[in-house]
């Protein structure tokens, strides 16, 4: 009976989805249309509840429930450990308030059955990678998340929308199969014969040569870093800024990235095991390569015009904010990566709402155009500068206390490693690439809130409550999160210690 | 927890009156009143809190770091002079915007910012510190953006960044030491001694981060781009505010950071201490140059106070005991002085509508008493024996020659002594063509216009007071910053 | 001698019979006898299957009354049973696929002589599988590349008949290679079937004489094998020869006749040559090497095709890349994975070219990028069917594609001097199937140049009207439920090649 | 190399002609060329395995006057295999004809270049 | 972005554009972008594909000498595939371009010459040097004259009842290579019907043209009397030694394919000297069919009948006759008759197709 509780959330969300796919000639009428969303709402809630209950009941801990043996000893085994919880409860959190966002979002575009449908289909297939027992099933679901979300990318349906669903597409396959290449390493040299995730490794170290695994680790940390945007294969990003907000805010933001960023966790921390990788070279080129990105993207985005994207250039370096924290390969690390993974989500889905929110009433998606609209779009604004402080890391807010545990990993790693130089590096990225937060958001806030006098003030709305619970809600447990996050953090904690 | 009133008051008292702006807007008079009333009730609880001293913590963060506010000696004497200055400053920013229109908003800002303030100079640990530092940035930069003209926006965000970006480098250090140091509450004396600064490798760097990151908010040499360019643009209260007060924060920031956190003993005779002393000197002798060069009239103020906030730092810099008093001498003096000369500024923009300095010829005629005020506050200011500057320079020249710095004993009073000749060059000009304009027939013009009102001539003519008569009896300030002194160099 | 193990027999003769019969039938009754056959051949290749899988081994079939070296035999055992049985089923449904359009591509009185050549070369398929006498394999050889040619020319337009006499000439090249090897192993060895080859091969080997002949006689059969089955260096017959058949005659040229082909030499390694023999005479790197090569350019090209139909084509010379690359490797697990991609390829390579052909058909006749855009909502199962065979090709999970990647892999793992080339080559070259296929895919599904999209409205056709006929449909719906078959349940057709593999020589 | 060359002339022969058949099959453009180059090829290998069978001073394989002794008869199983190889060279040879006619009927030119243009430019008129 | 360029900026920009975007499916989009920027009398007439421009203008490693001229799509294409080339190369005219072909061809020729007389030279140089260390050429004891020849001789003649070894080894001992030589014998036919057949009954025209084309029976001699003459004496002669050499096949050498030839050439001098209509009153289409048919059933038949009972170790009841007589060794004589029918049918079929599309 365990294995349909654990799979469960998984498969609701596709089945659902397929639903939405199969009714789509059936919606017709507008009362038809409002039951269906109701209904989709209700179940994507449900699902997300039936979650928070699998996570509270086995308080982060589970047997795992083999589904089916796929090839041999590889089986697509769900087991829900502490790390997976915390990804799963933010996605389940994250989810419903997304989808009503989108209702509202949507309302002018054409063929929402359809992208309703792929949306919750990618619900399904993101908690599929959370709750993921070994790692051909992550891999698995990490694949099919790919196809599940490129025709969101690709629902405006216009030449450039179809371009970055290519670049999307071959970026992510791309990666997928350099990331299939440590899979297949640790599946021949696991101790344990599966590829069943065990906190601190699951590699036997006599077998393969270290160079050779080195290597295959680097290949799939770039492989699944590929999703994560790290540097030299975050191209695609940028330009899937096109797809309709909810899609660019939750998934590129949220379940996608962080999917590929909670994925290369994984592979760190539970297959290939961090004592493994410490103070090798391969840990200095992972490293590198993720502050390479923070520099890179943040100075992008302050270069950047559109605001999507650069939001996008902002969820980059964040992105690569969890990578630095991840390739510490020290529990501090993993925590620090954790924190900030969840408080990222919730500060970068609020700015992608905002700007979502801008775009539905007035239409304008570049920077230069928003001269004034803080005074009209008062509530909207505010929650942007709160999430803006936060991911500058002013203190009263969240974003201080992911960074706060970042920096304090990454020295502590520092002094550790003999005073290694590229953790302390780190820590200075870090603060610069804050300032440089500072300047691409709150650059924004200012030009909102205290425009030219001269510039004439658009007679443009708050958006309706649909759109605004979500920014409230977002907002006020940023604050909540910063002014106490002491038990978040402790819980991290000892997921760290236990997996480090 | 009273303690808590001076800091949470005021916030909630700006956000008050930001929210009900509109509303309450229609009764100039009414506006007026509740903005003097919480104005005067925030200076009471201030001087209250300081007086009754005790101790509060907020909020724990991590383990072993929790955020609290604490009265101790530094505290009180910078939280007792922000409130002063505040309610002066206050009482001028009411007449000098009868007129415009957003007042509400400026008031609502204006409030808030004490409450960070206080909270900053209240702090028991280093990050309540860091807090409340941001919030001060956060919001004194609507007092910047008040005139929203292109320029004044270019200034406050140029304000903003530098101010932020100073904050994180000071964060670094910050970072550090919570590693290193283990807890983060300032312990009079600091963490490290000369010993144990051994064993940790990056204390340097990080002393010097945090010197260089809240220096940007005292306007020393590398990070000072901002000052010059934001106080002119801001209204004169903001401006006044900015350069009297909120530059002592910069430099509250670095005394924690020195004198509570790493200890005077570690970075003693270090490379950092004498690259602290080579950037405030330079930013004297910089400032004045530059005030002395310019003619737009609150450029030159806004460059003397950059070098003016550097000779505190120079007085910090040096780690003596006579050298912190005329240090903390300077801070006070300075603040009264530099509030005095901007409201003077603004009372001349004001009325005559000029901003250049060499165009206040026969200035005397029309306001002769805010001239007079000002002239007795520029003497204070260059350093004339009887008014408050000498006094703060002689104990920093003092301080310097009994420090054990090497070539900086010397160096030092000479810098400072060019920089005192620079100040009488740019500060006396207006003074003489003012009270003097001569008969010369292609002259420039006289100037006209009408006198500043009482409400905003009280306070200048207030502040210079203040500036020659606390010359005249240091006894009660000397010794409280005396007593200071002792408790903070330990070592 | 149970009754089960005359069906091979009686699979061959069958297929040939009604090869027979047709010639004098019309083209409909020609149609329906061809069919049956197929089907009956899958049923006869089931029982074998079960059979040997009974049994746990091999068993000779005389031919004749007389034993091995003097008469016949074929050899039926567990891989020859599944190979029979999934290659029948390939061109079952690659014909019922294939029927309408069949009779719109070929003349109305020569429909006969298409199901004559599709009867043979399901014969000859089978003798292919089946035989244990290198001579019988020669003469079905033959059979095979005239029915293939038949195959391509049926349609008689310009490009058809350039691209057959392309085939003819390149395969009687291979042929004319094969025999050489042939009679030089004769000359060398005096036996002509398979298993008395094998000993007297032994007994050279250890004696240490003709060492030069016998390298030459593998190089030579290899060489002959690999033109004929089209790997790298000898593949420009290939994209004109799968494109412009068709239907039916490229999803079985290219699925199965280049497999048959490749079976052939597998048989060959394994029943003629000792493997110390096959190793010291590193044809293995050779095809190791071509594969590779093959993987690599063969994408490239397909990247730079703008006509879709040489663009699949293109994809089959990577494909065989695959399965070279496989045998190359040297290792029980790499043949392991080479057959495995045999069926996964042949079954994908079916379900690409016919819902290929259904997307052509609702997008004015025209294979370019820019007619096929928006095809996907005017022929919705052609388009299902052409996304689950590029997600297969490109190696989505749960299907195909990503067993015979995961197979690669693993046994990549085990020969450590060529691991790392390997797995950068199957990583390299999923990309580069991606970039095309996806480019394809991405294009279905985007509304036609006039920005409107016309979901299901066929040009021709309302909406409403059926698209696709009725064998279309059965064929791509089974098609695809091979292809997650194969995907999903992988684990016993693994097991059965694996036994099969065990009991081959 | 050459040293143990036991100077089996008939299958060098064989050899050349061989190499001969199949360079001209491959690389010649005229089709008729071609043709002849693989009929060459393929009566080199017959006339290779024909040269195989033969033993020195030995008879027809047919049974004269009762000997069954093998000592007596050359080996009959080449011949066999020859037998059945030139009914399948005459196929394909046939089929290559045919193919020929048509393409020259269709294109007027034997030389495969011309053939593979002329027909790209009939392509090219016909959209 | 929207300032007019002329064609050579168009050019530099297109390579600029294609090394920046170094994505091959990028290409497919810079023309949308660049386009509409030319010159817009170009503009709308030029297709989407730029990529298909850059794959037919390098010389593409085809043996066969490189594609001159690329793949058409949109209607009008040649047209606007010509301006693109002129805009391509920005001076001259779509001939500069085919003039670069023709050259390269030609340089492409001469290297073609060297490297056959390589090929050849290669491959006949190894096989001369494996048939170095070949058996020696007649030695008795090669071992290709192993057991199997020896018992082919020592028993053939009790086993098989053939006297003639190589008859009785190819339809005995190894019957199914020679089953599916008939086969090929029958595919190749189908084949030849396939490309040469003229069905006048599907009525289209161009069919009932090409039948008056390749009819010649108008240009057939009239009763050559010569001709004629010497047939009426040859054409029997020819039949019965074909026939003789079909029946003693089993005996002597000889058997159904050279017998089936004979008769098969034969046949064709009678179609040639008496024309169709003669020939047509006692052969054709459909007796040809019917006949093949027979043959290859009862040579399909017979044979599987002596496979099954082989296979099964059953004892086939089908006596061999005393060997020498005609009517000996059981089921080779059959075979050999059917296998010259189907072999003469060929010929003959092969003949008429190749003359006149048709029996």
């Amino acid at each position: 009976m365990g294995g349909i509780l654990l799979a469960g959330p998984v498969f609701l969300p596709i089945f659902t989805g397929t639903l939405l796919f199969l009714l789509q000639p059936w919606i017709t009428t507008p009362r038809r249309q409002t039951l269906v969303r109701g209904a989709l709402l209700l179940l994507v809630l449900g699902n997300s509840i039936w979650m928070g209950a699998l996570i509270a009941i086995n308080g982060g801990e589970s047997p795992p429930q083999v589904l089916f043996r796929l090839y041999g000893e590889l089986t697509v085994m769900f087991r829900l450990d502490r790390m997976g919880s915390v990804f799963a409860g933010l996605v389940s959190f994250l989810w419903p308030l997304a989808t009503l966002y989108a209702f509202s979002y949507m309302e002018k575009e054409e063929r929402r059955p359809t992208f309703f449908g792929f949306y919750t289909i990618s619900f399904g297939v993101t908690l599929g990678v959370a709750l993921a027992g070994n790692l051909v099933t992550m891999y698995l679901f990490y694949e099919m998340l790919t196809f599940a979300t490129f025709p969101l990318v690709m629902h405006p349906m216009t030449s450039q929308a179809a371009r970055a669903t290519r670049r999307y597409l071959y970026y992510s396959i791309g990666g997928a199969a350099f990331a299939f290449l440590g899979l297949i390493y640790v599946l021949t040299y696991s101790a344990t014969g599966t590829t069943a995730f065990v906190p601190g490794g699951m590699l036997n170290p006599a077998a393969g040569g270290k160079e050779l695994t080195l290597l295959l680790y680097v290949l799939a940390f770039f492989g699944f870093g590929v999703k994560a945007a790290l540097f030299p294969f975050h191209g695609w990003l940028p330009k899937a800024t096109v797809a309709p907000t909810p899609v660019t805010a939750l998934l590129h933001a949220v379940a996608g990235l962080k999917s590929g960023a909670f994925a290369v966790l994984r592979l760190t921390y539970f297959s290939f095991g961090a004592a493994l990788l410490r103070g090798t070279w391969a840990q200095w080129v992972v490293m590198g390569a993720a502050l390479v990105t923070i520099v890179y993207a943040s100075t992008m985005a302050v270069r950047e015009v559109h605001w999507k994207r650069r939001l996008a250039y902002s969820t980059i370096s964040n992105l690569s904010y969890i990578l630095f924290g991840a390739s510490l390969m020290t529990p501090a690390g993993l925590a620090a990566a954790l924190a900030h993974l969840i408080v990222h989500a919730i500060m970068k889905i609020c700015a992608f709402f905002c700007a979502g929110a801008v775009q539905t009433q007035t239409g304008k998606t570049y920077v230069t155009e928003l001269d004034g609209l803080g005074r009209r779009m008062p509530v909207t604004f505010g929650c942007f500068t709160v999430a803006a402080l936060s991911l500058m890391g002013i203190p009263p807010f969240a974003g201080f206390l992911s960074k706060w545990s970042l920096c304090t990993a990454a020295l502590s790693a520092a002094s550790d490693a003999g005073g290694a130089a590229l953790p302390v590096v780190g820590v200075a990225v870090i603060l610069y690439s804050a300032l440089m937060t500072g300047i691409y958001m709150l650059s924004v806030s200012v030009r909102v809130f205290f425009p030219w006098r001269a510039a004439a003030l658009p007679d443009r709305r708050d958006p309706d409550w649909r759109m605004l619970l979500p920014l409230l809600l977002f907002a006020g447990l940023l604050l909540a999160l910063g002014l106490c996050g002491q038990p978040l953090l402790a819980a991290l904690a000892d997921i760290g210690k236990e997996a480090g | 927890m009273f303690l808590l009133l001076p800091v949470f008051f005021p916030l909630a008292a700006g956000a008050a009156m930001l929210l009900a702006g509109r509303r309450m807007g229609k009764s100039r008079a009414l506006l007026n009143g509740f903005f003097l009333a919480a104005q005067a009730l925030e200076t009471v609880f201030t001087i209250l809190a300081a007086a009754l001293g005790g101790d509060v913590t907020l909020l724990s963060l991590t383990g072993n770091l929790t955020m609290g506010l604490r009265v101790d000696g530094v505290g009180r004497f910078f939280g007792v002079l922000t409130a002063v200055m505040w309610f002066l400053t206050a009482v001028y920013a009411v007449s000098y915007l009868k007129e415009d229109g957003h007042a509400a908003g400026f008031y609502g800002f204006y409030l808030m910012v004490p409450g960070a303030l206080i909270g900053l100079d209240l702090a028991a640990d280093a990050l309540t510190f860091y807090v409340f530092f941001e919030l001060m940035t956060l919001t004194s930069l609507p007092l910047v953006l008040h005139e929203r003209t292109k320029e004044a926006v270019r200034a406050g965000l140029k304000y903003l960044f530098y101010s932020v970006g100073g904050a994180f480098l000071a964060l670094f250090g910050i970072f550090y030491l919570a590693q290193a140091a283990g807890s983060l509450t300032f312990l009079p004396g600091g963490y490290f001694t000369a010993a144990s600064a051994a064993s940790a490798p990056l204390l340097l760097p990080a002393a010097l981060c945090m010197i260089v990151g809240f220096g940007a908010k005292a306007g020393m040499f590398p990070l000072h781009g901002w000052l010059p360019v934001a106080h002119p643009a801001a209204p004169a209260p903001a401006s006044a505010v900015l350069s009297g007060v909120i530059t002592k924060a910069g430099v509250l920031a670095i005394l924690r950071s020195i004198y509570d956190l790493i200890g005077p003993a570690a970075l003693r005779g270090t490379w950092v201490q004498s690259a602290w002393l080579i950037l405030s000197l330079l930013t004297v002798f910089l400032g004045s140059m530059l005030a002395y060069r310019e003619p737009v009239f609150k450029k030159r103020l806004a460059y003397s106070t950059v070098s003016q906030v550097s000779y505190v730092l120079f007085g910090l810099g040096l780690m003596d005991p006579l050298g912190f008093t005329g240090a903390l001498a300077h801070v006070a003096f300075h603040s009264v002085i530099k509030t005095g000369l901007f409201l003077f500024a603004g009372a001349v923009i004001r009325s005559t509508g000029r901003t250049r300095a060499e165009e206040f010829q026969g200035l005397g005629r029309i306001m002769p008493v805010s001239l007079g005020a000002y002239t007795a506050a520029s003497l204070a200011l260059i350093g004339i024996p009887p008014a408050s500057g000498f006094i703060s320079k002689w104990y920093l020249a003092q301080g310097a020659l009994a420090s054990g710095t090497g070539v900086f004993r010397y160096l030092g009073p000479a810098v400072l002594l060019i920089s005192a000749l620079l100040t009488a060059g740019y500060l006396l000009p207006p003074v003489i063509a003012g009270f003097f304009p001569g008969k010369e027939p292609e002259g420039p013009a006289l100037i006209s216009g009408e006198k500043p009102p009482a409400m905003m001539a009280l306070p200048i003519l207030l502040l210079g007071a203040a500036a020659v008569l606390l010359g005249c009896f240091p006894g009660p300030l000397l010794g409280w910053i005396g007593r200071l002194a002792e408790a903070g160099i330990v070592g | 001698m149970s009754f089960v193990q005359n069906f091979p027999f009686f699979s061959i003769i069958l297929a040939m019979f009604s090869g027979i019969v047709s010639s004098v039938l019309k083209g409909k009754k020609a149609r329906v006898l061809s069919i049956c056959a197929i089907a009956a051949t899958m049923v006869l290749s089931a029982a074998v299957l079960a059979y040997c899988a009974a049994t746990g081994e091999s068993y000779v079939y005389w031919m004749g009354h007389f034993p091995a070296p003097w008469g016949n035999e074929i050899r039926a055992g567990v891989l020859e049973g599944l190979t029979a049985l999934l290659f029948s089923a390939i061109m079952l449904l690659s014909v019922i696929g294939g029927v309408k359009y069949t009779q719109t591509d070929v003349e109305p009185s020569k429909q006969n002589l298409f199901y004559i050549l599709i009867d043979l070369m399901l014969s000859s398929l089978l003798a292919l599988v089946y035989t244990n006498d290198l001579f019988t394999a020669y003469v079905f050889v033959e059979i095979n590349t005239i029915a293939g040619c038949g195959l391509i020319m049926i349609t008689q337009t310009g490009r058809s008949l350039t691209a057959a006499i392309r085939y003819m000439v390149m395969s009687s090249l291979g042929s004319g290679l094969f025999l050489i090897g042939l009679s030089l192993l004769y000359d060398v060895t005096g036996q002509l079937l398979m298993s008395p080859a094998q000993e007297a091969v032994g007994e050279i080997v250890e004696s240490g004489q003709y060492e030069i002949p016998l390298l030459v006689i593998v190089a030579v059969v290899s060489v002959g094998l690999a033109i004929k089955s089209g790997l790298f260096p000898f593949h420009y017959w290939i994209p004109d020869t799968y494109g412009y058949a068709t239907p039916t005659a490229s999803a079985i040229l290219s699925g199965l006749v280049s497999k048959g082909y490749i079976f052939l030499l597998i048989k060959f390694y394994y029943r003629v040559l000792s493997p110390e023999s096959v190793v010291r005479s590193h044809i293995g790197n050779v095809l190791f090497l071509f594969g590779v090569a093959g993987m690599m350019l063969g994408s490239l090209r397909a990247i730079m095709q703008t006509d879709t139909r040489k663009m699949i084509a293109y994809s089959s010379v990577a494909q065989i890349g695959y399965i070279y690359m496989g045998i190359g490797l040297g290792t029980p697990e790499g043949m392991i994975a080479a057959v495995f991609h045999i069926f996964s390829h042949g079954a994908t390579k079916a379900l690409l070219f016919l819902s290929a052909r259904g997307l052509y058909r609702v997008s004015g006749d025209r294979t370019d990028f820019l007619a096929l855009r928006g095809s996907g909502y005017r022929n919705r199962l052609a388009g299902v069917g052409f996304l689950v065979g590029s997600l297969s090709m490109v190696g989505f999970p749960m299907l195909s594609g990503f067993i015979s990647k995961l197979l690669f892999a693993t046994s990549a793992m085990a020969s450590p001097g060529k691991m790392l080339t390997t797995l950068i080559a199957l990583a390299v070259s999923t990309v580069l199937n991606a970039v095309y296929f996806l480019r394809l895919l991405t294009g279905l599904y985007r509304p036609a140049r006039s920005g409107a999209y016309d979901a299901g409205a066929g040009p021709d056709g309302a909406a409403g009207e059926r698209v696709n006929a009725p064998g279309f449909r059965v064929a791509v719906l089974c098609l695809i439920a091979f292809n997650l078959i194969l995907g999903l349940f992988s684990q016993p057709i693994v097991r059965a090649i694996t036994e099969g593999l065990a009991m081959f020589s | 190399m050459f040293g143990e060359l036991n100077l089996n002339l008939e299958e060098e022969a064989a050899m050349v002609l061989f190499g001969i058949g199949f360079t001209m099959l491959l690389l010649h453009r005229n089709l008729i060329k071609k043709i002849l180059g693989m009929n060459i090829m393929d009566t080199a290998i017959y006339l290779f395995l024909a040269a195989k069978g033969y033993i020195a001073g030995r008879q027809v394989p047919i049974l004269t006057d009762g000997v069954t002794d093998p000592a007596a008869y050359i080996n009959p199983i080449p011949s066999g295999l020859v037998l059945t190889g030139i009914v399948v060279s005459v196929s394909t040879t046939a089929l290559m004809l045919a193919l020929t006619i048509r393409l020259y009927e269709r294109y007027h030119s034997l030389d495969l270049d011309r053939i593979l243009i002329s027909m790209k430019q009939e392509e090219e008129e016909q959209l | 972005m929207s300032k007019r360029k002329s064609p050579q900026e168009l050019g530099r920009y297109l390579k600029f554009k294609r090394w920046l975007a170094g994505d091959l499916d990028l290409l497919e989009d810079v023309t949308e972008d660049a386009v509409p920027v030319a010159a817009p009398e170009i503009a709308d007439r030029l297709p989407a594909r730029d990529s298909a421009l850059e794959s037919r203008c390098r010389a593409s490693e085809e043996v066969y000498g490189p594609e001159v001229w690329p793949q058409s799509h949109a209607p009008g294409y040649a047209q606007a595939w010509r301006d693109r080339v002129a805009l391509q190369k920005g001076a001259g005219d779509a001939q500069a371009v085919l003039q670069a072909q023709e050259k390269s061809l030609g340089f492409f020729r001469a290297v073609y010459k060297i490297m056959a007389v390589l090929l050849c030279g290669a491959i006949i140089l190894v096989f001369l040097w494996t048939t170095a260390f070949l058996p020696p050429f007649g030695n008795p004891d090669n071992p290709a004259n192993n057991e199997v020849p020896a018992r082919y001789i020592r028993h053939g003649v009790e086993e098989t009842g053939a006297t003639n070894f190589v008859t009785g080894m190819i339809l005995d001992y190894r019957a199914f290579d020679t089953f599916g030589e008939s086969c090929v014998l029958f595919i190749a036919s189908c084949c030849v019907q396939v490309l040469l057949r003229v069905d006048a009954c599907d009525g289209k025209s161009a069919a009932r043209t090409r039948i008056q084309q390749e009819n010649d029976r108008l240009f057939e001699p009239k009763n050559d009397g010569i001709l004629q003459q010497t047939a009426r004496l040859l054409v029997p002669l020819i039949m019965i030694f074909g026939v003789y050499i079909i029946l003693n096949g089993h005996l002597s050498p000889g058997g159904g394919f050279s017998g089936g030839a004979v008769l098969g050439s034969g046949l064709i001098l009678y179609l040639n000297t008496f024309g169709f209509a003669k020939t047509e009153r006692f052969f054709n289409e459909r007796v040809y069919r019917r006949m093949t048919l027979c043959a290859l059933t009862f040579y399909c038949l017979a044979k599987s009948y002596s496979f099954f009972t082989g296979a099964n170790h059953l004892e086939s009841g089908i006596p061999l006759g005393t060997p020498g007589a005609i009517l000996s060794s059981g089921l080779i004589l059959p075979l050999n008759i059917c296998v010259g029918l189907v072999v003469m049918g060929t010929m003959y079929s092969f003949y008429t197709l190749f003359r006149k599309g048709g029996m």
